[in-house]
Formats: structure tokens, C-alpha cells, sequence
């Protein structure tokens, strides 16, 4: 029997796990010790090891990224958690000025074990401040290491391994993934990184998604089913480093790429990964397409904010038209039932 | 009771019972789904923004946080479009795109709500500087809640107004909770207004919640300002949020805060204060006005339409 | 005659001028009144213009932004000043969380005209933290427009246009930009959004170099020539809106590309002009490669500073192996007097 | 003269000599260009970090600022290495890539110093963080210029470190200027000192630069601290930088300062001042052993090689 947990519980399950067999493991950030736990993430923590190893802080995030990354530097392994990737951006200089750049300006002297729980929102009206997954910001700068999982499995795996990394790691969740359920080994283990997940076979498109478009893409696929397109499905799981090859060899097979960014496309994921492929001179033949978040801030009210994003429809869309490309009209059916995504497993 | 205080009383009675009101009437519809964004209210903390806004003139300017209803309203933001707004209707006043956490009114000195916290502070104290700049004898009042006083940007913000002298007004809601945090276990002390007047400014606190002397200590700010003795100042005023952090029911049973912590709040409503201060027919006029002017905006949210596909791409930017 | 002036003159002229014309333009950040006032660039304006148009501010970089913002919101047209690029970092919650979004989360209630000028060093020691040059993660946010002109002739009018424009303008200066003399008009003008420079005509390469990075390519140019390679060499002067349209038509000529970005690659500009070039379909025989600075923090001794940053020899050696890669062994000529670059328009 | 002042002095006199002749060696080699970064001096206000860092012990660690080469040296840190790395040399400490502004000596306690104003507030904190979480009885210095007081993030630490009780002392040396900015031009008021007390902290100011008042400071907090009464404290220095921002020269031409207004803080050198509480003997043995040191020292940069072009990939991230 497979043990099935949600993404949650597996995150919490990871930090658990981490902290019973590593005492400098520690969690700090806003509300991890309230009633709510970070969507139950990190609910009963504070009971289980103590006010100095699970702790709120004040709002303060450049302040407290400072905190944790000294932290670090004593020897503590900090997990930093924000409960909306969108406070980051208060905590870019410390991330990027000083965490990403410590260990080699000082000539390899330190080293800054920390990991920085990012949640992304979406739906719900949570607006242009509350909505944004601004990972090509940090994929920019060298010196930071980022998960982007999207199974259960996954998010287990890699927390394990940011927690276990010496180097800063950014782990992004997004709050839609917290619906996923699927096969998590009860034991300890890690994912590594740099090692792309290809989450369902396919030959005839190659569909790359991030966080929770993969989810999307999945949906795709089944829609795609009905009309005999097969789609292979991939999830980078690791951001930085980025698994290219993985990506060019299902490319190489399909000769199809979409690539569905979880944020604004502009200078993202989806343009990086295009630029690879073709710096590694994919054929000639290869056709190539960015999907991503609309270019504008996200708008609160569900009659825009369902056109601001891709989803599944869209996706199989696009990726029919890029294969009959004006042959004849189509549409997914809306009637259709997508099972519900939930990963089996073992991966 | 003499006169100038009944009819203070009946103009904060006004303002005070429409935003209870609004927000009550929030309540009892966000389980509906009718409403498409969060919302956090200010049951409980209204007297504030209206002891404030009603010492206010018309070209003075607020601004204020995602829980800014009761700012919005209190400031003279339009009803109707605010209603519609939550509704996630085009008709609403940043046009559905902004939900209930990002609430504006141009025309009526309602600069904007902003959903990250502490990110309008230096908003406000830029305005005043241009104000100041101008020689208008404007004034801009910035609320916060005492979680912001913990950011960075608070500190920057209060040390700039006070070292240029700016007509800004810092109004700091000390319900004691971020969420769900206390602040003192945030911060070792309680003690924000003295912490701020070492910036070198005015700074006091009120801590029973009194709208008369809210608005008598805002009234006095603006009598200065007018003398032209332009200075920040900031007032801290303890208050308690009955309702949970964000959506309409109660979260005593959480445990991170008593029902008998509240009690005095409740007791000391500024609203039952105030009713008991005026005439019942008073009290009735405004309530059955206000009641009609409540139901009327609802009517209007429902009516109104959701914006075309289309303005998706729209107001990103201006002149284009 | 042309009028010659210098870049950082160019900048000062913009600014002067449109002070002089609109008492809405105010100039603040630290150091704007002092004795060295920003590279020149500021100096004397206090005096001009007076103390609340012109004004030192405490080191408060997120702040300070938000109080330009806030400025803005009464009319105001701020060009706040950061003498060092990386400093932006603590003030991107402002600039992305607000300036970028306001209008658009308002429906359009207000709008925010403000510029923000940020400089980017290069040599003598800089090291990790003063060497920034992130504009990739602000082409990445809609809501921002986006300047790094190269010519003086463009820094006048680019400035003169983002004081003017009614929207967050980030404004990019190069410190070895300041060397830069060319043609400068005495009155005034404006260099629209969106339209990409040719600064040298060429049929056997394209060349795309952003902010300095372009000097490299006209100085690539030069050794190109010595082996009659014929490079065109255009500068994007616009970020955000990126002219793709320009660069097309040149790909288009010359089948061959290089993006030279004058930051990390990842996610950068390079990776998106790619991106929008592969999905304009452009013919199956064009040749791309991106260059930019080394994946690593930008390190102090000149042992390898000097190979962090790609340079002219090295970007006209790329272009001489794609043209005719493996057939013979050329190195550019160290001997060669490359001309300094000076820009004599007219445009 | 008391014995145990003579001891003091000739301690202090030993390493503030040492970093006045180094910093004068770098002033005097920096055109030349062998240096190849940006040096910030700390000529005039050593005394701060002597006797600060006199007071510590080894396993105490201090963070620092891109003016760092004072603490840096008090605290223990390698000349050799300190030199090199100003010379971008592989044998620096920091492997030549930091160059002066980050400078590192893991084994001596010194965590650090940036570029970044503010930046090592937080790290500070942090750091002592862990050392109460470890039962540990040493304490972090968190030194800053009092320009990064200006910064939210001071505001965020200084918060943090009261409310947690953490074992840190933050050591703010005021020389009045932010590169060619004054301290008032930035702050209304002139009480750094009693803004921190507001946070719950003990936080004191010396005004006069007085080398034995900084070391009785520092020594009675670690005596309070191995009692086991942790909490934060905050030491403002009054002091005086002679030289310019950045680089070796005088600045008094640029007219933002005046030769006056450093007057008092010349002829209050504290240098001077230890020396003449020593005898002449002991003063010049300590002179020659330094002077020799600092020779040394230049030559090991001169002769070490610059890092090879493979290192320009190395130390980016650990375990790779
Ligand atoms: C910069 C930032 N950090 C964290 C949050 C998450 N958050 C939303 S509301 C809130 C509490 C703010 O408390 P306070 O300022 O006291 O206002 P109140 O809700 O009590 O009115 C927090 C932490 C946020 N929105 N922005
Ligand atoms: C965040 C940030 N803002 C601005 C600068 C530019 N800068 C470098 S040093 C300095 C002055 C700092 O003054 P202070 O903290 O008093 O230290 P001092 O130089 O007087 O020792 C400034 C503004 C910087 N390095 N970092
Ligand atoms: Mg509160
Ligand atoms: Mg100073």
C-alpha cells in the first residue's frame, strides 16, 4: 500500500523529519506558531520542539532575512517562511546583496545554510499583491539555489535536500498545489537538484510547466487525449540549477515545445529555457511556444483574473493549434471530467 | 448636553453606524460568494477613522491599509462604488481590479489601501511633501496598523516627515494583533509614541478608544497647521478588531486571544456611546437613511457588470 | 558644428532643462547636493533650483522610494538617484509592489510619473555589491518602463522623455558611460519608448549590445573588420518596451545573432529577445548566442574581473567562430588601436 | 600611573598604532595602484574598535562595515592576509575576490564587513541569535557607521535583538557624515543613543572618543553577560573621520566640513594620548615590532600571486 499525503503534509512531514534528527534546524517567519500554522505547514511545531527552534517575528522581512542568514553563518540551518512570495521583495537585499554573494566574496570562508519558504497565491481575489511569483528574479542571480515542486513527493524530496543544502535555497510552494495528493515514502530522502521530472510520457508535444501549471499541463494532456495528441509532460522541479537536458531530449523526440511559466514571461523561466535549446542548436524543425501570467498586474475580480492566467483549455489549445495549426477548429471539451490530478508514484 | 457636542455626536453617530453597518451587511453576504475578494474588517475599530476623518477638510488627503473600509467610507469614498468593487464589478471604484484591499477615491482625498503592510507609509509622507512644496495648508493622515511599525519602512518614513517638517499625521490602530501575533511579542516594549517622539515630532496616545478625543487631538493638528506650524505628528490609538483578521466570523476559539480581552472593547463600543448620547428620533432618522443608502449600494454592485475581457490589458499604463 | 558634450553633461542638460520648464521636477537621493553631486551629473543644481527641488535624503533606499512615489501621487515628477544599481535591491518592494502596480490596481484612478536614475559600476574594486546591473528583474514586471541609453545623445532625450513620461521609468546609467562624448543637441527633445538604435550598419552579424556592452560590439566592430567581417550593431536604448521589430529585421539580413547582455545571462535580456525572435519564427538557418557576465558575483581583483565581464576582443572572436567556425585560427589584434567610440550623429 | 592603566595602555597603544601605520602604509602605496579597490580609512576613529575589541574575547565575533579595516585588525584579524587582499591577491583573506570592503577572518571572530550600508545589522543579530540558542556565554559586535542608522533594517534588528534579549552589542560610530552628508541633515534630532533605549535596551553615548571609556563599556557588558543577564546593548561613539570618504587624501577643500570642526578631534587623538602615558622605550619597541609587521606584510602582497582564472568559478556555492 502506498501511504498518500498532500503536499502539505509533506512539507510539514519534511520539516519534521529534518528537525528530529538535526537540532540546528530552526523555522522563523511570520505566524508559524499561530493557530493557522502557514496553512498547517507548520501547525503543532512550536509544541513539538520548543519557542526557540519555531518562532514568529515581527514584520520585518529585509530585517529578518538578515537574521536568519546570521544565523546561518553561526551554524544554524534556518527555514525563513513567507506566507506570500510577494514579501519578498522587501527581502531582496539581504537574498541578493548579501546570502547569494556571501560564500564567494569571502573567498569561500562561509557558507549560508538557509531556506526560504515562498507561498504563491492565486484565485480568491488575492489581487496584484498578493499573486506574484517572481521566481525569474532570483533565477537571475547566481548564488541561489530554487525548488519550484509540484508533487507531494517532490516537495518532501526537495525540502529535504534545500534544508540539508549549505548553500541558500529558495522552496517555492503554490497555495493551488495544496489540493495535490500523492505517494510520499514515510522514510527520509532527498531530490536533488538540477533534475527535471518528466511526469507523463508522451511523443507528440512536449509540455513544460512550472509549480502549478504543471498541474495544468497534466489537465492538458487529458483534454489533447480525446483528439490523439500525446503530450509529455514536464516539471523542472529544480529552477536553479535548471535540467535542460531533459527538457532537450523530450524536444528532440516531440519536436513541440510549450513552455507555461508560472509568472509574467518577460525575461522568464520560459524564455531561458528557450534560449538554451536553441544555443544547443535543437533542429531546425522544432517549434516553440511561451505561455505565461498576462503582461499586467493581477486583477482582483474573477472576470479578468480567469483570463490572466493559463489554464488547462488553453493549453490544449495551443498546443492542438501548434499541431494542426489552422486544419480545423477544435475546442476542449468543457464537458469533459479531468480526473483529478493525484500522483501515484513511486517516481 | 451642550450643543457643539450633539452635534459632533450626530455626525459621528452618522458616519460611525454606516460603516458598522456596511461591514455587518459584508458579513452577512461574503458567504455567498458575491464578494470576490478577501476582507478585513474594522468592526470595532471604526471610531477611529471617524474621530479622524470628521476633523478632516475636504482637500486633505488619507491613506490607508487593506483593512481600510472603515478609512475609505469615513473620508467620504463613494458607497456604492466600494460595494461594487468587493463585487468585482466594472462600476466599482478601481474598476473590479482592486478588491476590497485596494480601495480609492480620487475626488474625495482617498489616496489608496495597499495589501502590503507599511507600503503607504512613505506614500503618505511623499504626498506631504508635496503638499508642503505647494504652500497648500493641506494635511495627509496616514493610518496604519501597529503591526507596520515594525517594518523598516515605518522607521524611514517617520524620520524623514520629522526631519522635513512635513503636515503629515500618522495614525497608528493598535489592536495589539498582526493576525494573529501580539505585539508584544513582536516588540519588547510598549511603547510606540514614545519610540517616535525621539524622531522629533509630537507623538501621544489615546487608549480608551474615545472619538471625541480623537477628534478633538486631530481638530487641534489642523488649528496648528492653519497657524502655519507645519510638523508631523502621530498619535497612537489602542482599539480592538472583534471579527477575525480576514472574513466575517468571530475567532475566539482559536485561542490566541480571550473573549474576556475583548469585553471591555465591547462594552466601551463608541457606536452604543454615541446612540446613547442623542435623541431616539435622531438616531432613527439616521439609521433608516443610512439603512436605505446601504441597501441601495448592494443593489447597485448586484446590477452592475463585470468588466469585458478586454480591460484586462487596460490602466497599466497611463496614456496609453 | 555639432555641439559635443559628455554623458553625464547629456544627463545634467535633460534634467536642467525639464526643472527649468516644469517646477513639478524634483531631484532627490543621497549625495544629489553635495560637493560631488552624483559623477556631475547633479552638481550645482541645488543652487539653481534651491533646496526642496533639490535634496540629500537619510540612506533609506525603500523609504525614499515610497516617498518619491508618494510625490508622485500629488503631482510631483521625482527623479530620485541611486549613484550604485545594486542599492535598488532594498527598495524593489516600492518600485514593484507600488509604483509598478498602483495605476493598474486603481483602474486607473492615479498615476505615478517618476524616474529613477541607478547607476552601474564596473573596475577598480567594485566587487559583488556595486557592480549590479539587474534591470532582468524589472524588464520581468509590467508596470515599468524601462532606459539604458549608451549615446549622450540619447541620455538627453531618453532622460528628458522618462521625466516626462506619466508612468515608473527606470532609468540605467553605465559609469564608463561617462566617458562617452558625442552630439548632443542644444534644445530640447525626447527619444521615444520602444524604438531600438542601429549604431552601425553591417550584413554579416548582428550585434545586440545593452547599456556598455554596446561600446564592446562597435569596438568588436573594429577587429571584425581588419578580417572583413561586417557586423550591425544596435542598442536596444528601450529595455521595457523591447523594440524586437528592429533586431528581426537585421537577424533577418544577417542570419547571425549575438545578444551581449551587460548583466547574467538567465533570465535576461538576451534569453527574451531569443525567446520573442524563436516565436516570430525566424528562418531555420539563423545562428544565436548569448554572452554576459560570468554565472558568479563579479569578483574585485582584476585578475578575474577582467574575465568576468565579456569584452570586445572576446565578443569579436564569438563572431568570427560562428561565421567560420573551426576553419581557420584568427585572434583579434591586441595591436590594434581601437578608436575611442565616440558617437557623432546626428540621430 | 595605576598598574593596571599602564597595562591597558600599552595594549591599546599596540593596536591602535598598528592600524594607524597600516592604514597610513595604504594611504601612502594606494596610488600606485596596487591596490585595486576602494579603501574606506578608518584614521581618526580606531580607538572605537580598540577598545571595544581589547575588552573581547576570542570566541566573541564582531561584524563590521566596508570601513572595516580597524576592526578587522583589533579584533585579531591576519595583516598578511588583510593586505593581500587589498592588493587582489590570491593569499588575501578573501581569496582576493572581496577586496577591502569584505573582509573575513573566520578563526579571529570577525564574520564580515560590506558594502552595503546596514547589511550586517540583521547578520549581527542573527548570529547572537544562535549563540544564546547554544547556551553559548560569547557575544556579537555589531558595528555601523551612523549612517546605517538611517536604514529600516537598523530599526528591524535593533527591534529584534530587544525582543529576543540576544547577546549583542552594537557599536555605532558616529563621525557625524555619511560620505559628504551630515548626521542632521539626515535626522531632526541628535539622540541616536536615546531612541534605542525606546526599544528596551540599555544604550549609552560617548562623546569625547575616550579609549578607556569604550574598553570599561564593553567589559562591564561581557562581565553582565557572564553572569547571565542577557540582553542587547548599544554604544554610540562620537567620533571624527580625517580623511576623505573614500580614499587616501584630505577632503577639507570640498567645503561640506571644515578643518575646524576636526580640530578637536586631532589634537584629542587618542594615540597620541596612550603614548604619552607610556615610557618612551616601551612605545618605541612597540613601534618597531609593528612597523616590521606592516613591512612584512606588504611584501607578502607584493610577492603572493594573483588568483589563476579558474578561481573566477570557485566559492560560489559550497560542496560543488
Ligand atoms: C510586508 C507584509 N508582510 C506581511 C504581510 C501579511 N500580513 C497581512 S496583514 C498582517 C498584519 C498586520 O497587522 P497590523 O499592521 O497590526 O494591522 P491589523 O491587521 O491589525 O489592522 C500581516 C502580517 C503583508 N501583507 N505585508
Ligand atoms: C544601502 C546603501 N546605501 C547607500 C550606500 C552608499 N554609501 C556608501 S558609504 C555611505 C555612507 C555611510 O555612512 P556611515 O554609515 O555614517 O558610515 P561612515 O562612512 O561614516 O563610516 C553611503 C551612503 C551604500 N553603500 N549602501
Ligand atoms: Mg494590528
Ligand atoms: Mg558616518
Amino acid at each position: 500500500m502506498q501511504r498518500i499525503l498532500s503536499y502539505p503534509e509533506a512539507i510539514k512531514e519534511a520539516i519534521v523529519q529534518e528537525m528530529t534528527q538535526n537540532p540546528s534546524v530552526i523555522v522563523l517567519g511570520q505566524g508559524v506558531d499561530d493557530p493557522k500554522g502557514i496553512l498547517g505547514t507548520t501547525k503543532g511545531l512550536v509544541d513539538k520542539f520548543g519557542s526557540e527552534r519555531v518562532f514568529d517575528t515581527p514584520l520585518a522581512e529585509d530585517g529578518m532575512t538578515g537574521v536568519a542568514i546570521g544565523a546561518a553563518l553561526a551554524g544554524l540551518r534556518p527555514i525563513h517562511v513567507h506566507i506570500r512570495m510577494d514579501f519578498l521583495l522587501l527581502a531582496m537585499n539581504q537574498l541578493i546583496n548579501m546570502a547569494a554573494k556571501m560564500r564567494y566574496m569571502f573567498g569561500g570562508e562561509v557558507f549560508v545554510p538557509m531556506v526560504v519558504r515562498a507561498i504563491i497565491g492565486k484565485s480568491w481575489g488575492q489581487g496584484a499583491q498578493h499573486s506574484q511569483s517572481i521566481y525569474p528574479l532570483f533565477m537571475n542571480i547566481p548564488g541561489l539555489k530554487i525548488f519550484a515542486p509540484s508533487t507531494p513527493y517532490d516537495a518532501k524530496g526537495c525540502l529535504i535536500q534545500g534544508i540539508r543544502d549549505n548553500n541558500p535555497v529558495l522552496f517555492i510552494e503554490h497555495r493551488l498545489l495544496y489540493y495535490q495528493r500523492g505517494h510520499v515514502p514515510t522514510e527520509s530522502y532527498t531530490v536533488p537538484f538540477g533534475k527535471a521530472r518528466i511526469l507523463a510520457k508522451g511523443k507528440d508535444i512536449t509540455l513544460v510547466g512550472i509549480s502549478q501549471m504543471v498541474i495544468e499541463c497534466l489537465r492538458a494532456r487529458q483534454y489533447l487525449k480525446e483528439i490523439h495528441i500525446d503530450a509529455e509532460i514536464i516539471d523542472p522541479v529544480s529552477l536553479s540549477p535548471l535540467d535542460i537536458n531533459t527538457i532537450l531530449d523530450s524536444v528532440l523526440k516531440t519536436k513541440r515545445l510549450m513552455v507555461i511559466d508560472n509568472a509574467w514571461m518577460t525575461c522568464g523561466a520560459g524564455a531561458e529555457i528557450v534560449a538554451q535549446l536553441i544555443e544547443r542548436n535543437i533542429p531546425r524543425d522544432v517549434v516553440i511556444k511561451r505561455m505565461g501570467f498576462a503582461s499586467v498586474p493581477c486583477p482582483t475580480t474573477p472576470a479578468l483574473e480567469q483570463h490572466f492566467y493559463p489554464d488547462a483549455k488553453e493549453i490544449a489549445l495551443n498546443a492542438y493549434q501548434m499541431l494542426f495549426s489552422g486544419k480545423r477548429a477544435w475546442q476542449p471539451d468543457t464537458e469533459l471530467q479531468i480526473e483529478e490530478i493525484e500522483f501515484k508514484g513511486p517516481f | 448636553m451642550d450643543e457643539q457636542i450633539h452635534i459632533l455626536a450626530e455626525k459621528f453617530y452618522k458616519s460611525l453606524y454606516r460603516i458598522r453597518r456596511v461591514e455587518e451587511e459584508i458579513a452577512r453576504i461574503y458567504p455567498t460568494d458575491k464578494i470576490k475578494s478577501p476582507v478585513h474588517l474594522s468592526i470595532g475599530q471604526e471610531a477611529i477613522s471617524v474621530g479622524v476623518c470628521e476633523a478632516l477638510r475636504p482637500n486633505d488627503t488619507v491613506f490607508g491599509t487593506y483593512r481600510g473600509h472603515a478609512t475609505y467610507l469615513a473620508k467620504g469614498g463613494n458607497l456604492e462604488k466600494m460595494i461594487a468593487e468587493l463585487y468585482g464589478k466594472s462600476t466599482g471604484c478601481s474598476k473590479g481590479k482592486g478588491g476590497s484591499m485596494h480601495l480609492i477615491d480620487v475626488a474625495k482625498g482617498v489616496m489608496g489601501t495597499s495589501a502590503i503592510v507599511g507600503t503607504t507609509i512613505p506614500l503618505s509622507v511623499g504626498y506631504s511633501y508635496a503638499l508642503k512644496y505647494r504652500n497648500s495648508n493641506a494635511i495627509v493622515v496616514c493610518f496604519i496598523g501597529e503591526g507596520a511599525v515594525d517594518e523598516g519602512a515605518f522607521h524611514e518614513s517617520v524620520n524623514f516627515a520629522a526631519l522635513k517638517r512635513l503636515p503629515v499625521l500618522f495614525v497608528c490602530e493598535n489592536n495589539r494583533y498582526a493576525i494573529h501575533s501580539h505585539h508584544l511579542s513582536r516588540s519588547h516594549s510598549d511603547n510606540i509614541y514614545e519610540r517616535v517622539q525621539t524622531y522629533g515630532m509630537q507623538a501621544e496616545r489615546i487608549d480608551d478608544g474615545d472619538i471625541f478625543k480623537i477628534y478633538e487631538f486631530t481638530s487641534n493638528y489642523i488649528k496648528r497647521i492653519m497657524l502655519g506650524n507645519i510638523t508631523p505628528v502621530f498619535l497612537e490609538c489602542i482599539t480592538y478588531r472583534w471579527k477575525e483578521h480576514v472574513g466575517p466570523n468571530d475567532d475566539f476559539h482559536l485561542g490566541y486571544r480571550t473573549k474576556g480581552e475583548a469585553e471591555y472593547w465591547i462594552q466601551n463600543d463608541q457606536l452604543k456611546k454615541l446612540k446613547s448620547l442623542l435623541d431616539t428620533d435622531i438616531s432613527s432618522n439616521i439609521e433608516s437613511a443610512v439603512d436605505l443608502e446601504i441597501k441601495n449600494a448592494f443593489e447597485f454592485a448586484e446590477e452592475s457588470h463585470f468588466p469585458e475581457v478586454k480591460e484586462l490589458y487596460t490602466n497599466l499604463f497611463k496614456d496609453e
